[in-house]
């Protein structure tokens, strides 16, 4: 689903965000990214969202070159890649509801259907009771969360979360993470950035880890 | 492999085409919600169309008070004219006849008979030395016969022929082409007509700035919401159609107070106008705006709103991406 | 506890008074500092001034050709004049006398005599029916002196009494106080006037609006900036000073633009005013703008942009805290 | 340092984020603050801050008395109080340099002065390399370490810390606390909401259990 061929980014200034990185990951496949602060976590999965462009080699996502996407292709392109932030990216004039259904607004799809997706995905979060609140009078948890719905609302094949549960308590990360695992379970690509090292070695899914901008280990999952 | 990618690029591109039908009722969606974003802000709304109305209103208002200004001296506009200075012994009803002859030739579009007794009259008028002349005693002044070409005959060469044949006549003492007023009065309006055309220009390119301006503004007012909408897959048109309707909305406000204030400033001047007119003895009254001319303003108004957004959008949309 | 409360909180407000000397060097970084942000983002900033500025100059540069007109037409706008036409038979000896007795009398400024051909000459010029009038063969005019009551027998009242006892002098066939073409130009000018202050004053408020908005949206847009800074601790009179200097730069800068095109327009209009003076067989030019009218000017546009940021910064800046 | 009598914040429309809470740190004490997410942390540590104003009960701290502040005291009080977010909030306009010395061009703190305390700041928290580099050219964990230097740079009495190692990786949030601890042992009272309870238990420190806007728990510091 994913492939990285010896990419390399490097920041305006000669900073190296990530150095000869070489990955592949298969459809419906559910993996951790970890490393140190500045690592180049974020980095490559902005290469994945198309934030940034790689300055050498080749990424590519469900089979399209993101190398030779052109710009006027790069929404399309996102459509099918939900995004989840550290900084929750919600809008604070809008209410949780319009938040979540903007995926939905931005590809068209119809009134009736988006509000029964927009609260099937209110629903999974558990935060349903909240349509009508404003992001401001959402706990830190709580905008995370909307954050999530908003990422899998219209059921991208992968999806990308920079530390989801960076700023959440213990009991609320591991329900987060069953969650991710719901995702993949449906079949949903999974690529997840975190510190989180004790909620990681619980799960049994592969995990790559990073060491400035390089990749220093992957280690895969045990078959059971 | 690689097929298989270039199918993938072409579905991706496949699905920007629309059905017209669902095409329209989104724009309609589009215009209608930024309707309301504007609606929901109405100081600023109204602040942003007060300034294109004021801006629009001025050249407008100018230009109808040209036109008024014309219309008043409609008559001095028309074709040149001939004046022919009858000798003093011709009497009234030999003038008549000439006239009623001069009526049938060929060329001569309309032909006016002014009588000494009037001609004293109007020349008083005119001149405002109304008691000097009176104080004269005796009228000095001939009968006069107004000819006017018609408008095949009205080219200086034509007049300037009609004009020789008539000086021939015997009961002529002096033919005069007349043409001086006319050029005064040219002049006058083209100074006119040339400063309301520097001055409509400005003030266009001034709408053209505000619109962008302010859609400027708008645009990195909205940041946050552009870049986010960027990152879940917003085409560059659905982020920019919100922005050119707001322009189109703004100019077409300011389109109709412009009018509003034309109309407004029409009801201002009239009483002063109405005392000048009382000073001629006259019962002129301005006339207002026509359709046409009221959907050339409101048209104009929200072309140069809607071009004015264009601009801004093409400018500053692309600086906003998600990081 | 009370009492150290209390001593605390006069703490915080004493921490507030500064050195005037400190006071005014902030002020000035700031003002340099928000000219430099301005100067950062050269097309916005220029647009806004030129709105300001295309608003400002409309009613500067209308003032100014209305003055011209009022300088050309210097002669009409002074006291009344009273025209004696003398009876025919006067000699050009006697009027002349007459005249010269006249001038030494009280409450009488000055006089001028124009002979019985010069009469015809200027009645020629005036009329524009030149030909006509040379067709009469002999002179039908009487010779007229004009004279020009002092400032203090200008009043219609002692203008009226003087002309009674003018009328009763022997030479005098008939005395007319000459008002009309007074009253007209009055009241031309008033209309252009009275046009001028409707404009002047929708444009004042055009401006104001324009700065108001301009700043509003600078505010929205700078709301991160905002929120952090009183998030740790600036006061509102920190977070309010660079927007008020953003408008008086504004304001400033506009002023100078307007100026700038008073004297376009004026360059413009040059040419067909010459000609129109030609038409005249007159050398009139237009005058530009002197120093205190280019100061009223500026300071007017400047006051204009701190007032108008005044007010944003006044409606806008509260509704920003931090959460 | 600061006191908290009887205290009750209710939102508008009348959930409450904080349920008399009857609160009392000492001057130069270091507290954690933890509880699930919703449970008011944020709340409480915006009551001290004055983001929020308590509803019922008062607030007191370094003396003053929050309910009776006049609004134009505001911006003093917040002087003394350094606060650190859990989204940062850095000027993305300005250098890191520009976002640090913010306090101190408020206060009126003069150029030369500013420029050695800003310096110092950043040396604190290992970022003097990155003084002209911008905000969003820095990882997650950078732009922490630029917002716990802002909120020092004016040596506040008190500083508050919202989940300030939620996006740190376990070796850097060790470090910040360690840092955290150097401004304590200066004398500075330190209030510090976090999920991390793991981080929690290797420190001896005070810490305060939120759960559902009540204090369930304060547990205090074990005398050495
Ligand atoms: N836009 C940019 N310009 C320049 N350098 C950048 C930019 N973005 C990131 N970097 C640098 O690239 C490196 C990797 O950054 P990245 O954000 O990928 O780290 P990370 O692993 O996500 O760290 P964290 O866990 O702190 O979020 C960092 O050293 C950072 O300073
Ligand atoms: N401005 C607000 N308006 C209404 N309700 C609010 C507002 N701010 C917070 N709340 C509510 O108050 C409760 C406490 O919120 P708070 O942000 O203090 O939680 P928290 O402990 O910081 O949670 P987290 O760990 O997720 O950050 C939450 O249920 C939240 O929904
Ligand atoms: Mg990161
Ligand atoms: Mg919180």
């Amino acid at each position: 689903m994913i492939f990285f061929d010896n990419v390399t980014k490097s920041y305006p200034g000669g900073h190296r965000g990530l150095s000869d990185i070489d990955l592949h990951i298969e459809p419906a496949e559910m993996v951790f990214l970890t490393g140190h602060s500045g690592a180049g976590k974020s980095t490559l999965l902005k290469l994945i969202g198309l934030l940034e462009r790689s300055t050498r080699g080749q990424v590519r996502v469900g089979g399209r070159n993101l190398t030779r996407l052109k710009k006027r292709q790069i929404p399309f392109h996102r459509r099918e890649v939900g995004m989840i932030f550290q900084d929750h990216r919600l809008l604070h004039d809008r209410t949780v509801f319009d938040n979540v259904a903007m995926p939905l607004v931005v590809a068209g799809v119809g009134h009736s259907e988006t509000s029964r997706r927009v609260r099937a995905a209110l629903d999974k979060v558990s935060l349903l009771g909240k349509e009508k609140a404003y992001p401001v009078t959402l706990s830190g948890g709580e905008q995370q969360r909307v954050g999530i719905a908003r990422a899998v609302v219209s059921k991208p094949p992968v999806v990308l979360a920079d530390e989801p549960t960076g700023n959440l308590d213990p009991d609320l990360s591991r329900e987060i993470m069953g969650l991710f695992d719901q995702f993949n379970q449906v079949g949903v690509t999974l690529l997840i950035a975190t510190h989180d090292l004790d909620l990681i070695s619980t799960l049994n899914k592969r995990v790559l880890t990073l060491d400035k901008g390089r990749l220093a280990q992957d280690r895969p999952a045990i078959a059971c | 492999m690689r097929s298989k990618r270039q199918r993938k690029s072409a579905h991706l591109s496949r699905r920007r085409r629309l059905h017209p039908h669902v095409w329209l009722l989104r724009h309609l969606q589009v215009a209608l919600s930024s309707l309301g974003r504007l609606a929901r802000a109405p100081f600023s709304t109204l602040m942003t169309s007060a300034v294109i109305g004021i801006s629009l209103a001025l050249p407008a208002g100018l230009h109808l008070l040209l036109q008024n200004v014309q219309a008043l001296s409609g008559s001095w506009d028309g074709a040149a004219t001939i004046s022919l200075f009858l000798h003093r012994e011709t009497t009234a009803r030999e003038a008549g006849e000439l006239a009623r002859d001069l009526g049938l030739r060929a060329g001569i579009g309309s032909v006016r008979l002014i009588e000494r007794d009037n001609a004293l009259e109007e020349f008083q008028r005119f001149s405002g030395f109304s008691d000097a002349l009176r104080a004269l005693g005796e009228n000095p002044l001939p009968a006069v016969i107004v000819v006017e070409p018609t408008a095949d005959h009205s080219t200086p060469g034509a007049a300037e022929s009609m004009l020789s044949s008539l000086r021939t006549l015997r009961q002529v003492e002096l033919a005069q082409l007349d043409l001086q007023w006319v050029r005064r009065f040219h002049a006058i309006t083209d100074i006119a007509r040339r400063a309301i055309a520097v001055l409509a220009t400005l003030l266009g390119l001034a709408v053209m700035l505000i619109v962008v301006n302010t859609i400027r503004l708008e645009i990195q007012n909205r940041h946050a919401e552009i870049e986010i909408t960027k990152l879940i897959g917003g085409t560059n048109a659905f982020i920019r159609r919100p922005f050119l309707y707001a322009g189109l909305w703004y100019g077409l406000f300011g389109g109709l107070l412009a009018w509003f204030l034309v109309v407004l400033g029409i009801g201002l001047l009239d009483p002063p106008v109405a005392r000048l007119a009382g000073l001629y003895q006259s019962t002129f009254e301005l006339s207002g705006m026509d359709y046409p001319a009221f959907l050339i303003l409101i048209g104009g108004s929200t072309l140069l709103g809607l071009g004015g957004s264009w601009l801004a959008v093409g400018r500053h949309l692309s600086e906003i991406e998600p990081s």
